[in-house]
């Protein structure tokens, strides 16, 4: 593959990063949760929706993008908020719900807001896509080259604000790239209960996009699809739609027993843990030593350590500050 | 009765209990939602019907609530009786149209002439850090728009037998459970979301509120979880002397203004509790019933005690902040016998 | 064509009904609102779509429908409504707001409902469309054969409740048949302004069900489509989607100064009316005599007559009446 | 200004010259919706602006209301201020996500991170047998939910620089425009829908009520076309020797509750009147506002006229009988007067 060596070395590096900042989370999460399960106890309570197993998705986007491209993510952000580069301190602070956290705490870890990177997400399914649209629509009157990325799971491409935000797109020819992240899965629901057609990459055709699958769970080819739908958007040549196969490798949310999937499912999705798999290729494809590996595993972990020492450090709001920010 | 009432369920299970024995007595009973199959509902809602019923009757849908709710209303309309579940009732923006211009007024616009006869049961309210899109109770906007019942049982007899009713009702019933007051064992454990329930089935009229606890010396209307907290305060209040009597209106639509003045002319001082955004909502219509029909029993200005209009924030400590507890209304209920 | 003969006398003699009907309609809303024209004043206030020159799409529905099949219309229903056979008095009585009326008075011209013929328009834009599927989803539990039609416009087709009701019918395999009555305009949004691919029949794809498009305004081209669709559904092959290329003759509702279309697309849709050209057609091809044609004139104009008169001799409701079927 | 001031405009164009002038003055602000392009607005809103502006700048939209109020939202929070119009308030249900879960709570959950400045301008309002899907007021369901401002102008002179104000302002705000104020050629003439309207661009503050007529012996607060009913009462309840205070609340977010608690504190008595749905919404806040703050001054319980809890009419005679009206006003001002 023809892909700039640092390219590939980040992809695996920010993978590492990822994977690492979950586990973290989920080991806190459950921690103080347990034997009895409290979904309201504990440093970081509420619902803890992990892409562990998603990696590939965010960070075979994250080389394309450029200072002021726009995100918008999902219920399940932090891949995508770490790849975009995201002050992990401030947002490991939010999920804990720190005065120091990207929203002082008001937000928590699905409602991750940041000025630049230029990163939403939300709680309501799809909600993002039409903000992506606006973002697009804003940055071609302002006649800036970025674009917006709209990533959403594949059980959001039946609500009606895909179809709504994707006509728009096309309609007025914006700078805009929809991902879905097709894990199979909304919540139990498997993609064949929930979508008339096998692959959402083909309801492009609905809109005049190209409509582009992406079938395996790996970063090289996220990377080369979205290398193109970005660059025909920066070119002013309109939006695409792009639908990669991927793996939710944990529960829909902490906590979720997750009874609706057969072990054989989960544990084939562990034997081809897309994190291993890129990290063994690169060192067999020369690209890595085992010592760079070793080197980037202790440099990634030590990253999220500090933020989440940060987050654990720093102090909550002040109780009366839930009065403030309604309005600016 | 004494023999069955000794039995004790959760809220939960109370209500998966009334949707499967009304699905045993009427065939053209069904539910639809997501995750209401396998899953049992993300609040077990219908825990355990789809092996009892089979996917033709407990049907799990697309993320498309427009879609399966406006389906819901097209059943009702064709000889069905559905119950739609909204998974959380924070998401009703992504299909209000269908509910309360379509759902809520096709018996009025046909003149009586077409029912529509659907359940849509949902859950709300906050307290375990789930943040501003899935904490909010929001029954005082569906309370606002008419042609719906709205109905929000606070323990589990009464969510067992006005789930019954809801689902016997001709109208359109919208059925919404705090998450408290479910009993689920993954939430902070709550001993009243516990209870007695006859095991066959019985109805409770909607449209009637409760005197949860009687007392004299002042009234704390309110609804849902937040009885529960009132009911605590209340105790706290009687080791200081003050006899508070608790009323759970458990409907909004239609609202049973008699209970509340009657319970307003025996206390003289009414106090409003709610987890719903303060302005423009349900303490400001309970306030204004007692005002209208027992202004002259008023030895004080109502008070109320509510969400301070604000987003539900995520951090405990700010949400805790927003949200009503029984400190609050022991101290509100203090302040009102002191003016 | 090998077409009933009494289906196409039907179908012309139900074109000459409805034409009739909203003429009417159109100068009894006008007679006492001009010359300053006051939309809440005379016999007939508030808005009023009309849709003269889009009958082809309903007649030729018309005669593949049995007792029980549902229809959701638009906010542009009457056509439709005339064409399934509601009670053309009590229609009439319901849009001039009197108590005989199919609501009392209650509904008025968008809000039109009958249990039998199953029928029920709405004011919202694509509102009517899950009601479709609902109906279709209760026939197919209960056993019956019926199926849902449900109408909407080529603007409806961007609204997220498209979307959402053609996966869910598809989905489930229901009895139910979309049919999109594209006049080329939304109010006065030309459909290349809102819709980013030509042909909403193409978005069928999207959902794995068959789309054809009728690119004739023309009954018996309406009707051989109609017919394949509502076969298939009756047989339990589920749903199709048929866009329908017609002729909206008038304004989007009566006082609309219709600037936005050029006097030369209205003359060129004048010169074309399906009434006109179905009926010369039917004289050409011998099934109808000038005399027969004469003769269904008379018949269809003294039934909408004595509708109207009916209807104007109705009683208003009680005020107090509007108190009531709040709840039932 | 006495020069300018003498130039009348309708509320219509006061709306139309207001957008006109902050699109000339800032060059981010831009309008899109359903045929405000060449159609001008079906309410006249952004008549002429096409014309002015161009396509880039007035946007004519699919019906699509999730996606281009979303993509506002997406828009405002990129650098610039989009004005989106709801045609109908009606149809709120259909988006209702993007507006109170998106565009109302981003600031908040951003910590004030990330600001919206964009207007949603929608209008409202029946008395023209436009049935019960167009013809609601809805704004009490608005003000219910926290994050967006509520401005409903009575009159031009408010309404051009409530406009102005909106589209300064950093924060969302749902701007409402009744279609009986706007005085529009195609509706009953209504003379209070003209007045005068300085030409330069000034503001009206938003979250200030205004005495639109002053009275000592009750006080009458409403908002928007129901300002007109209560002074066209006001002057039938002077000829019986009653002296009314009219109060144009003029927002509902922030509503100006010291003004209200200022003219109950003179006046004593309270009739609120609103052509919202009665129940949940605008008579019982601000009912309670006063009882709150003023209820000793209160001679007699506070009043209200509004819908009757029942979907809009179609039929003349039906919808006339739910509407507030002066008759109906003078008759509750009167009996207020005799409790
Ligand atoms: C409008 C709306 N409906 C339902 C939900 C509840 N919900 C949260 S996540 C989820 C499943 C989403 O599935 P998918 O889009 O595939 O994303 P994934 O969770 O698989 O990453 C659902 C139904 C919601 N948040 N918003
Ligand atoms: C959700 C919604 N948005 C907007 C409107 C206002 N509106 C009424 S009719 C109409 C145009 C509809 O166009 P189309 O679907 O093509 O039907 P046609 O009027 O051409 O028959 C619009 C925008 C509405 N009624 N509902
Ligand atoms: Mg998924
Ligand atoms: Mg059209």
């Amino acid at each position: 593959m023809e892909i700039p060596k640092d390219h590939l070395v980040d992809m695996y590096s920010t993978m590492v990063k990822i994977r690492y900042f979950e586990e973290r989370l989920r080991e806190i999460y459950f921690a103080d949760k347990l034997p009895a399960f409290d979904i309201a106890a504990g440093e970081v309570p509420g619902e803890m929706h992990l892409a562990a197993g998603q990696e590939p998705v965010a960070v075979g986007t994250m080389p394309h993008l450029k200072a002021g491209d726009a995100i918008t993510a999902t219920h399940r952000p932090h891949h995508v908020a770490i790849a975009q580069g995201l002050d992990l301190k401030r947002m490991a602070a939010e999920i804990f719900g720190k005065d120091t956290g990207l929203g002082h705490g008001k937000g928590g870890h699905m409602h991750l807001f940041s000025a630049e990177p230029n990163f939403g997400c939300s709680g309501i399914i799809a909600e993002g896509m039409p903000v992506a649209v606006g973002a697009a629509l804003a940055f071609k009157k302002l006649g800036k080259d970025n674009v917006a990325i709209s990533f959403f799971g594949e059980g959001a491409a039946n609500q009606g604000a895909f179809h709504e935000s994707l006509n728009l797109a096309a309609l007025w020819n914006l700078p805009v790239v929809f991902i879905c992240e097709d894990n199979a899965y909304a919540i139990s629901v498997p993609k064949e209960a929930s979508t008339a057609v096998p692959d959402n990459s083909d309801r492009a055709s609905a809109y005049g996009m190209p409509g582009v699958l992406v079938p395996e769970n790996d970063p090289v080819a996220v990377y080369e699809v979205v290398r193109e739908a970005i660059a025909r958007a920066r070119a002013g040549d309109g939006p695409s739609l792009i639908e990669v196969k991927t793996d939710r490798l944990w529960g829909h949310f902490e906590g979720d027993a997750d009874a609706y999937r057969t072990d054989e499912f989960k544990d084939s999705m562990g034997d081809r843990d897309a994190l291993v798999v890129f990290g063994d290729r690169l060192l067999e494809e020369g690209v890595l030593t085992a010592a760079d590996r070793e080197g980037i595993t202790e440099r990634m972990h030590n990253e999220v350590d500090e933020a989440i020492d940060f987050a654990r450090n720093s102090p909550d709001p002040a109780p009366e500050d839930a009065l403030l920010h309604v309005f600016a | 009765m004494t023999t069955t009432t000794e039995r004790k369920l959760t809220t939960q299970k109370a209500i998966a209990e009334a949707i499967a024995q009304e699905m045993d007595r009427d065939e053209t009973v069904f539910a639809l939602g997501e995750d209401i199959g396998v899953y049992g509902g993300i609040f077990g809602a219908t825990e355990g019907l789809l092996d009892r019923f089979g996917p033709d009757r407990i049907m799990d849908t697309p993320i498309s609530e427009t879609g399966f709710i406006g389906a819901a209303i097209g059943a009702a309309t064709n000889g069905l009786r559905p119950i739609a579940e909204l998974m959380f009732i924070d998401f009703f923006g992504v299909c209000m149209d269908q509910i309360y211009n379509n759902m809520a007024k096709i018996h009025y616009f046909s003149g009586g002439n077409i029912k529509v006869p659907m359940v849509l049961m949902t859950a709300a309210g906050g307290g375990y850090s789930d943040a501003g899109q899935h904490s909010q109770t929001l029954w005082g906007t569906f309370a606002h728009l008419p042609g719906m019942k709205v109905v929000v049982p606070s323990n589990p007899y009464d969510a067992k037998g006005l789930m019954i009713s809801a689902i016997r009702d001709d109208n359109p019933v919208l059925y919404i459970f705090h998450k408290g007051v479910l009993g689920l064992g993954w939430m902070t454990n709550n001993p009243r979301a516990t209870g007695p329930v006859p095991e066959e089935p019985y109805t409770v009229p909607i449209g009637k509120a409760a005197v949860a606890r009687e007392g004299t010396d002042l009234t704390i209307a309110t609804i849902s979880l937040s009885v529960h907290r009132a009911l605590d305060a209340a105790e706290q209040l009687e080791a200081d002397g003050i006899s508070a009597e608790v009323l759970d209106l458990r409907c909004l639509v239609p609202l049973d203004r008699e209970a509340i003045l009657e319970s307003v002319r025996k206390t003289h001082r009414l106090l409003v509790v709610d987890e719903d955004y303060q302005s423009f909502g349900m303490t400001g219509e309970v306030i204004t019933t007692a005002v209208e029909g027992a202004f002259d029993y008023l030895d004080s200005p109502p008070a109320r005690i509510a969400i301070p209009d604000v987003p539900i924030p995520y951090s405990r400590v700010l949400e805790q902040y927003v949200l009503p507890d029984a400190d609050k209304i022991v101290a509100g209920a203090k302040a009102l016998l002191t003016t």
